[in-house]
């Protein structure tokens, strides 16, 4: 069984880890173009990586193996580049790449 | 590879359909393979005007192995760098601009999924489609070559893409 | 644990309020819609705050969350969404009837 | 298990459900489907007066799960005279709106209905959070209501109505929260129960709740000063559902009755008549407050709707005695306002119709056109609502005169009556006088002034037409013949409302019942 | 050990939140705003997650899928908004 | 049952003369009602004269101590009789002087409703009843004053007169109750014998004055007589009947009749005698200087009614006889005077005595009749008006009225007696003599006879009466005063001569100083004009009336400013103080004494976070979008919130609607400002920050006392019978759709009402929608981004799996009908946000009208399915059953119920997003089935 704990805290503190780097980037990145890197890629990777983490400890912990958890992150991977790609189309009409740190719109 | 009829318009959606269904449920039971199948079979009778093609996957070992191997390392490989530009002391260094990618593929699909695997793979997320469906507008967290970059997308990612969808 | 949560709703509730107090349409919605959250929360506290009790009956479990207010909340947020967006689409109608979105249809409109 | 109890309910839900399925098909199928179901509930709610009056209160237990866990619906003799009064003044307003007024806007078959189904709920339901639910789909339906057919100042007078009713609504839920963060229960008679026993610990918090509820009771009711969203909203929307809107201030002075004898009435312990303090005084003043708007009004609409407010504070003043007399004679009241009312919205519709321009403002113009059916209408109106004999406002005047002789504010109460009775006689009057005599071309001199014309496009209305005002103003004398009965009818129910322990034990039992006798022997 | 980590990994998405809220609150523009909203609700399926773990039930992993689709379909409506303004054309 | 019938024939037969077209038969319909009535009064002659009084009663509204009870007593057999015989004259009359022009129908209808009103109070044995027609006659006697509607005059006169006599029965009934209370029965029977009880009563003061208003007011009694003279604007039959007999007359009436109970006390006199007193002298002074014939009339009319108040003041027993002869010989020559002034008006078309003169010469036989009608009037011996007012002068001069001021009574009624003889003569003087009238609008001429025979038998009448008091008279009198009396009724004869005495003097002073005075009038008028403007109650009247108006207005827009913000301030005004009052000096303590659980650091966070986007909503409100985006994140938190205190089901649900709400919230700001402007001043601003923190403080506050509280619930129970009676796990669940199954039934109802009723207030309406974004950019020209349109399409199924599980497992796990509805809906809307309308509404070819009402029609159903087992509505069942192969699985009738869920929901949020998205979209117009199904209606219209 600690085998198990240790690979479940391995994929909960590499997921949150990610997670926060993405919201690091968020935090820290200078325009919003370089800013949305972070949330698409590491926080996708780190919350997907912190329900598979959940998915190995509940088919260790209840009967049967629990896989449902990796719908979770199979969704994110499938709408994380939608959403980033509307955030960013939508950033690209009110041109804030022409005019950096353009307060806002509305 | 599986032709659906009026009755099974997408086979291929329904047998996804009961896979998801038995992961959501989390058993293997007989009767839930059944609802599954139920369900995987109406849902895709209702929703069939939404989506009336069938994705022509004509290379599924392709397909596979794209998406397990040259994709998931991708994307790990893609955060580890993400994260290491994200943290560095001095973001100032980082390159970041646009660059236009010519698309080859025509299916929206295929350019659609294309999208999506740049969105996630290193440090390049697609924020746009020409009008006329020619060119993908890139941008790059940190871009030294464009040129690099883009042939980098058209060999890794469009090639083998448009290769796994064409019929 | 229970004063953090009264304070927020204090908070909730002052906030929803100034705004149900404002004189356009749209942010008395938002308003409206700030003081249906609070309520709610109410309702729902008022069953106290319960750690890890979710009312889901299984054999290894002794205590619950005091499952009612749970119950009534979830048809208070339905019958809130229905009011929230039956007074968003008035206050579209009333712009265009009062030809203002002020609530008594009277000051210039200002873009 | 009594199933007519819920049929009210049942039937304009499902017939409503149906007339939204035959969305686009021509109206006449709406209205058979609508006013074939109203004339039906109304029989049935006949019938449920007639169960109350001759046995003791029903329960209908929904779900067959017993009280307090389930809902219940309960019928006493009030609850069914309620139901009774709303489903016999729909039938009418539903009619008058079938000559047209359903045909300005979508939906307005299924929404009356629903209508029908919220005001019916709240009269029936036994339980406190089931009361919120029903006063939502009331609210829903009117807001609906109120704004078909559209229109500038209809639109803004919605807009008020609807605003307002949400913050209410929330309102509501906080003391639904606090009542049941002490007592742990929401059906109405164990409230009873828990709220005799409660440690006078929770004296002020249970005291807020209850005095929380009168806000948004208040708010339904009318009253002073939360009252100022009627006299646009009543008088701007349309003929039949302003009609109709006569009862919906009733469903708040029920619910204040109801909950302040059965919850927070006298054997309530620590909350004991928390209401008593308030209730008079607020009333007393609404009722002067409306009897001014009656007099302020400059449109017969409006007129009108401050009558309702006047009505309202009449109501709940003499209820606010909380005596057995006082309150049976609110119940006479009760249906002679709420009829009359509707019945006048719909004649001030009818003149406002042949005085084309005018409308319904009070200045002169061309006479209307059937000013002999429309005048003896307006005028027996005037009268019954000015509480003069032999109309059924008087019988109910002097009733309540009487039944609050032993309160201790009886000077103020009939001091106030009987003044707001001779400013609305002051206000009618002078309505009547302008719509009807003071007539354009001015003339003061002439023989043959009756030879005055109309507008020659003013529409002319057969007795059909007019057939649901008359309906309604034939109501009044009715009550005065059968005031016998009626009044006894009052008188039990009140005896019934005065008594928790009948409505308790109907619901739990007479085990429960029994905490309740000997908490209030102890005290 | 896993507790440990639970809690280390709660403090971190509980900082990660807070950095979104920062970009939420310091914009600058709108884009920005909904992509700090969207990172929350992905934070938060990060908390359900550890909440789950930590409570050993799988109670939550309905709410956070649901978060998960609700905050794409959020973003995506609010990215089209500022698009178009028109969000069902 | 013939009593009854005596008020009830002309008042249920009021409507007959209006159905004939021929105004002879209109006359002649109202006269025989008039006179069958009058022969079922007379039917009881011979008991009334028997010194009995026939009674009839029969129960009505106990509750009210109202019975429809009637007497005839002497009195009021006497008024009755008044009543019918004069009314009958007074139609005769009116068939000749009702123009063809006026609705003579109508104008019968509202005599008889009079005359039946009238009846009614002389012969009710109930107060109640009594009551009844007492504000009857005012009603009545309004429709008769304001017959000439057109003319203002009568408008007003009709309405003051509305007010002033109703206002006065509103004093009355209050008094009526408080005898009735006193004494314990409201019938005559039993009040009239209850006098030691009602004096005994502390409210015997404010009794009696109640019902004095009342009877002052009717009878135009100082300081209410203005109203009297202005009803003169009423055609003269009306006022003929009105003024003479009937109206004016049931004040002095009730004060007679219950003269027995309530007299006999200081109180009384002191009140009631000094308003006659005053209400005589006043009033006949006034008529002096009345130009009009009519308004002369009125105001002796006044006077003689305080003559007779006065009497009646006076409390002694002859007094009371006085009073009632008096009123006997008053109705007879007063109906008569005013008719002759009917005749003099419509023949010469003036009723102005300075146009008038010289008539005599024209109408000798009316000038004749006049003569004879004044001389009563003013008290000339050989007229009955002689005898009844001598008897006054001589109770005038009782001593011991009022101390030392006793000279008052026989001084003022003296003044008076000499002004009635100067207004007298001047009514014969002025207009039958002097010079002859030139400009008179008619030529003057004698009326037909039918219009005269009624004032020649009436003039008869007060000769004959005059002459042969004791025999005409005498018996009726005597029996009417017998009535009231009972063993009190002193012995007298009526009679011409009862030697010289003081009265006798006093009459002949009178006679003298009348005539003097009259020759004077011309002095006096100059001084006269200011005063009779001042003293004109009339003006004041309205200027009141006008004030009250005025001022109601003033208040009512003070009050209703039409401003939606006060409103709600008052709302929540009323709510913080309701909601504080019960603790302030409270002994009970603010807190409980449970004790608070720990903050753990991630909620602490979540809930700083939770208030911070919560105040940046309303920083950044100004800012709608802005707004809506911490509003969004508000919701999220609240959802976290419900996760952290263990209520999944809530979150789901909380999150769902959120987004909706979202979505609807930005689809809204699309068609409205994007910006809120800056409005209110700062002074407001503090006001409702003030208020709001406040509402916030109190919602901390009852949170706090609520959370520091033990508390029992009943919840153990849904705990316990969830499994074994519910069939599920998930206990919120059971309770939605089982436990408490009607809460949700009506919350669908109210989804599907929204649907409704935003559908509605969609229809055929259209906003504009700005052309540009905010920083003025054209939008972006891609509507339909490929990427999501090829991403989401394939996605549906999936999410329609997903719901699908949320769905079924509902009942066991967090999830539901609602919560799957909801995810459906959403799903759905986001292939319309990906494709569009055009392309989306064909592929889901169903009307959402039609969903949602079968989600409610399902609902219902499966409640009403227990029906036929014999349980109540929504009596839920669940079995397990076990099938080869597939194995073990629950069948539960929440589940259809559920099923109706969530069909409701879908269909009402598709409804309104569509409904509000195709708003603006003008292509979306030709794809919806119901814009199709009104282009065939429109269609099938214009065949
Ligand atoms: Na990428
Ligand atoms: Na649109």
């Amino acid at each position: 069984m600690l085998i198990v704990e240790i690979i479940v805290s391995f994929f909960l503190l590499l997921g949150a880890f990610f997670a926060l780097a993405g919201s690091i980037g968020l935090y820290r990145l200078k325009d919003f173009f370089t800013r949305l890197h972070g949330p698409t890629k590491a926080t996708t990777l780190g919350v997907g990586s912190m329900a598979v983490a959940s998915a190995i400890y509940f088919s260790f912990h209840l009967e049967g193996i629990s896989l449902h958890e990796v719908l979770i992150t199979f969704f994110l991977f499938v709408t994380a580049p939608i959403s980033a790609h509307f955030l960013a189309k939508a950033a690209r009409h009110q041109r804030i790449h022409e005019d950096k740190g353009h307060p806002d719109s509305d | 590879m599986l032709q659906g009829n009026r009755w099974l318009p997408h086979p291929l959606m329904t047998l996804t359909l009961i896979v998801l269904w038995l992961l959501l449920m989390n058993t293997i039971s007989f009767g839930h393979i059944f609802l599954g199948a139920m369900l995987g079979i109406a849902i895709p009778w209702f929703t069939n005007k939404f989506w009336p093609e069938r994705p022509c996957i004509s290379k599924p070992m392709l397909m596979a192995r794209f998406f397990l191997g040259t994709f998931l390392y991708d994307v790990v490989v893609a955060n580890v760098n993400v994260v290491r530009l994200i943290l560095q002391p001095d973001i100032g260094k980082l390159r970041p601009d646009f660059f236009e990618v010519p698309l080859d593929a025509q299916d929206e699909l295929v350019i659609s999924i294309l999208a999506s695997v740049i969105s996630l793979t290193p440090g390049t997320v697609s924020s746009e489609i020409s009008a006329d469906r020619s060119t993908l507008i890139v941008h790059g967290l940190d871009v030294p070559d464009k040129e690099e970059a883009v042939r980098n997308i058209k060999t890794r990612y469009e090639a083998p893409l448009k290769e796994m969808f064409s019929c | 644990m229970e004063l953090l949560v009264s304070l927020c709703l204090g908070v909730m509730m002052a906030c929803g309020v100034y705004l149900a107090l404002r004189g356009r349409t749209f942010p008395v919605v938002v308003g409206l819609t700030l003081i249906g959250y609070t309520v709610n929360m109410f309702l729902f506290v008022s069953g106290r705050l319960h750690t890890n009790l979710p009312a889901v009956i299984s054999p290894e479990r002794l205590n619950y969350a005091d499952p009612l207010p749970q119950a009534l909340v979830l048809t208070a947020i339905v019958i809130g969404f229905g009011m929230i967006a039956f007074v968003v689409v008035l206050a579209l109608r009333a712009k265009g009837e009062l030809g203002s979105d002020h609530v008594d249809g009277e000051k210039e409109e200002v873009r | 298990m009594n199933h007519w109890i819920v049929l009210p309910l049942l039937l304009p839900m499902l017939v409503g459900s149906i007339i939204i399925l035959g969305v686009n098909k021509d109206i006449a199928w709406h209205r058979t489907l609508g006013l074939a179901n109203t004339i039906i509930v109304a029989l049935i709610a006949g019938y449920l007066v007639y169960l109350s009056a001759t046995g003791p209160i029903q329960v209908y237990v929904l779900g067959d799960w017993s009280p307090p866990f389930g809902i219940v619906m309960v019928l006493d003799q009030l609850s069914a005279m309620m139901v009774f009064i709303t489903s016999l003044l729909a039938v009418f307003c539903l009619i008058y709106a079938t000559r047209g007024a359903d045909k300005l806007g979508k939906n307005f078959h299924a929404l009356f209905q629903f209508q029908l189904l919220g005001i019916n709920g709240a009269f029936l339901t036994g339980d406190m959070f089931n009361l919120f639910v029903f006063f939502e789909i009331m609210l829903l339906a009117s807001y609906g209501l109120v704004l078909h057919g559209g229109g500038v100042k209809r639109t803004k007078a919605g807009l008020h109505y609807v605003i307002l009713n949400l913050v209410g609504s929330s309102v509501f839920l906080v003391g639904v929260g606090i009542i049941y963060g002490t007592l742990g229960t929401l059906n109405m008679a164990d409230l009873a129960v828990r709220i005799s026993m409660a440690s006078p610990d929770d004296a002020a918090l249970l005291q807020a709740g209850g005095l929380i509820f009168f806000a948004v009771f208040a708010l339904k009711a009318a009253l002073l000063p939360l009252y100022f969203w009627l006299p646009n909203t009543y008088g701007f929307t349309s003929a039949p559902v302003a009609a109709l809107f006569a009862v919906m201030t009733k469903v708040g002075v029920y619910v204040i009755l109801r909950v302040y004898t059965l919850i927070f009435g006298e054997h309530a312990g620590v909350a004991a008549n928390v209401l008593h303090p308030w209730l008079l005084p607020i009333a007393l003043v609404t009722l002067v407050a409306g009897a001014i708007g009656v007099a302020a009004s400059r449109d017969l609409g409006r007129t009108i709707a401050y009558l309702v407010i006047v009505s309202v504070g009449t109501l709940l003043a003499v209820i606010g005695t909380f005596s057995v007399d006082a309150i049976a004679s609110a119940l006479v009241y009760m249906p002679h306002t709420t009829f009359i009312t509707a019945a006048m919205f719909l004649i001030a519709d009818m003149i406002r119709q042949q005085r084309l321009d005018a409308g319904s403002t009070l200045t002169p113009d061309l006479p209307v056109k059937q000013h002999r059916l429309l005048g003896l209408l307006f005028f027996t109106g005037a009268v019954a609502i000015a509480g003069l004999p032999p109309l059924s406002g008087f019988t109910a005047k002097v009733m309540m005169l009487m039944g609050v002789q032993e309160s201790s504010s009886v000077a103020w109460i009939w001091g106030l009556v009987l003044v707001s009775g001779l400013m609305g006689l002051i206000a009618l009057g002078r309505a009547g006088s302008i719509v009807f005599w003071k007539t354009l071309p001015l003339d003061d001199s002439g023989k043959g002034a009756y030879e005055k014309k109309p507008h020659e496009s003013a529409p002319a209305f057969s007795l059909s037409y007019a057939f649901p005002a008359i309906a309604l103003i034939a109501i009044s004398p009715m009550l005065v013949i059968f005031g016998g009965p009626l009044t006894e009818f009052a008188h039990q129910a009140a005896a019934q409302i005065k008594d928790p322990v009948q409505y308790v034990t109907a619901v739990l039992g007479s085990d429960i019942s029994a905490l309740l006798n000997e908490t209030e022997g102890g005290r | 050990m896993l507790s440990i980590a639970i809690a280390i990994a709660f403090a971190m998405m509980t900082l990660a939140q807070l950095l979104n809220l920062y970009r939420l609150f310091k914009g600058p523009s709108l884009p920005d705003r909904i992509l700090a909203l969207d990172t929350m609700y992905i934070n938060s399926i990060a908390l359900f997650v550890l909440l789950g773990i930590f409570f050993d039930t799988t109670t939550y992993f309905e709410a956070a899928l649901i978060v998960a689709v609700m905050g794409f379909i959020s973003t995506v409506a609010t990215s089209k908004y500022l698009m178009r303004g028109d969000i069902v054309e | 049952m013939s009593l009854p019938l005596i008020p009830l024939l002309p008042l249920l037969g009021a409507l007959i003369p209006s159905l004939f077209r021929s105004r002879n038969l209109n006359a002649a319909s109202a006269g025989a009602i008039a006179g069958l009535s009058l022969v079922l009064l007379l039917m009881q002659a011979p008991a009334v004269f028997g010194g009995e009084m026939p009674l009839e009663s029969w129960s009505w509204i106990p509750a009210i101590g109202l019975n429809f009870a009637f007497r005839v007593s002497g009195f009021g057999f006497l008024f009755a009789f008044l009543i019918l015989a004069i009314g009958l004259l007074i139609i005769l009359y009116a068939r000749y002087y009702i123009a063809a022009e006026d609705p003579m129908g109508r104008f019968y209808t509202y005599l008889l409703l009079f005359m039946g009103s009238m009846l009614g109070i002389v012969l009710s044995e109930n107060l109640i009843l009594l009551m009844m027609f007492w504000e009857l006659t005012s009603i009545s006697s309004f429709l008769l004053i304001g017959f000439w509607s057109y003319r203002t005059d009568a408008r007003e006169g009709a309405r003051m007169a509305l007010v002033i006599t109703g206002g006065g029965g509103l004093a009355m009934l209050a008094g009526f109750i408080l005898l009735g209370n006193i004494v314990g029965s409201f019938e005559l029977t039993d009040v009239l014998a209850s006098k030691d009880v009602l004096h005994a009563h502390a409210l015997y003061p404010l009794t009696l004055v109640l019902i004095l208003l009342g009877a002052f007011t009717k009878s135009a009694q100082f300081p209410f007589q203005f109203w009297l003279p202005h009803a003169m604007a009423a055609p003269t039959p009306v006022s003929a009947y009105l003024h003479s007999a009937t109206m004016v007359k049931a004040g002095v009436f009730l004060l007679a009749l219950l003269f027995p109970v309530l007299s006999g006390s200081a109180l009384w006199f002191y009140i009631v005698t000094p308003v006659g007193l005053i209400t005589l002298m006043f009033a006949a002074y006034m008529a002096v200087f009345k130009d009009d014939l009519k308004g002369l009339l009125a105001y002796s009319t006044v006077s003689h009614l305080g003559l007779i108040t006065l009497l009646l003041g006076l409390g002694s027993p002859l007094a009371a006889f006085t009073a009632v002869f008096h009123i006997l010989n008053h109705a007879t020559f007063k109906a008569g005077l005013f008719m002759l002034a009917g005749i003099i008006d419509h023949e010469t078309g003036t009723r102005d005595m300075k146009r008038l003169s010289g008539l005599w010469k024209y109408m000798p036989i009316t000038a004749t009749l006049t003569m004879l009608g004044c001389a009563a009037m003013a008290g000339v011996p050989l007229f009955n008006g002689f005898l009844s007012k001598e008897m006054f002068l001589a109770e005038a001069l009782e001593p011991n009225l009022f101390g030392s001021f006793s000279w008052v009574v026989p001084l003022g009624a003296t003044l008076a007696a000499i002004f009635a003889v100067a207004y007298s003569i001047r009514m014969v003087h002025d207009v039958f003599f002097k010079e002859e009238a030139t400009d008179l609008p008619k030529k003057p001429h004698e009326p037909p006879h039918g219009m005269r025979l009624p004032a020649e038998i009436l003039m008869s009448l007060c000769i004959i009466v005059g002459l042969f008091p004791a025999l005409i008279a005498g018996p009726i009198v005597n029996v009417a005063a017998g009535s009231i009396l009972g063993d009190a009724l002193p012995y007298y004869t009526i009679s011409i001569w009862h030697g010289f005495n003081m009265a006798l003097a006093l009459s002949i002073i009178a006679l003298i100083g009348g005539a003097i005075f009259y020759m004077q009038k011309s002095r006096i008028f100059d001084s006269h004009v200011w005063f009779s403007r001042y003293c004109d109650g009339k003006a004041h009247f309205e200027a009141f009336v006008a004030a009250l108006v005025r001022w109601s207005r003033a208040l009512t827009t003070r009050m209703e400013n039409g401003s939606l913000q006060r409103y709600i301030a008052l709302l929540v005004g009323s709510v913080l103080v309701l909601g504080t009052a019960p603790f302030i000096g409270s002994s009970s303590p603010f807190l409980g004494n449970v004790a608070m659980t720990q903050v753990d650091p991630v909620t602490l966070v979540m809930g700083l976070i939770l208030i911070a986007c919560t105040v940046a909503t309303v920083v950044t409100h100004r800012n709608r979008i802005l707004a809506v985006i911490m509003l969004g994140t508000v919701g999220l938190m609240v959802s976290l919130a419900f996760i952290r205190f263990s209520a999944p089901d809530l979150a789901l649900t909380q999150i769902s609607v959120e987004v909706v709400t979202i979505i609807l919230l930005m689809m809204a700001l699309h068609l409205l400002p994007r910006a809120t402007p800056v409005e209110s001043t700062p002074t407001r601003r503090w006001r409702d920050l003030g208020l709001a923190v406040l509402a916030g403080v109190g919602t901390t506050a009852l949170m706090m006392a609520v959370l520091t509280r033990p508390y029992e619930t009943i919840s153990n129970y849904f705990l316990e019978q969830s499994v074994p009676g519910g069939g599920g796990t998930n206990v919120v669940n059971v309770i939605l759709v089982d436990f408490r199954g009607f809460d949700t039934l009506g919350e669908i109802v109210v989804l599907v009402i929204a649907g409704l009723a935003i559908y509605a207030l969609l229809h055929n309406f259209e906003l504009k929608a700005p052309k540009v974004d905010a920083l003025g950019r054209l939008w972006t020209s891609d509507r339909f981004p490929l990427i999501l349109a090829s991403i989401t399409r394939p996605l549906l199924p999936l999410a329609l799996l997903f719901s699908a599980y949320i769905f079924l497992r509902g009942h066991n796990e967090p999830g539901g009908g609602f919560i799957a509805g909801l995810i459906t809906a959403t799903v759905l809307i986001l292939q319309y946000v990906a494709s569009g309308i055009v392309w989306t509404r064909p592929r889901l070819n169903f009307d959402n009208h039609i969903v949602m009402a079968w989600g409610i029609i399902i609902a219902v159903l499966t409640g009403l399915g227990s029906w036929v087992v014999g349980y109540p509505f929504l009596t839920s069942t669940f079995e397990y059953f076990t099938l080869p192969l597939i194995g073990k699985f629950e069948l539960a009738s929440a589940i259809a119920f559920d099923l109706g869920v969530f069909l409701a929901v879908v269909g009402s949020v598709m409804l309104v997003l569509v409904k509000l998205g195709s708003m603006n979209s003008p292509d979306a117009a030709t794809v919806s089935p119901t814009a199709q199904a009104e282009k065939e209606e429109a269609k099938k219209g214009a065949h």
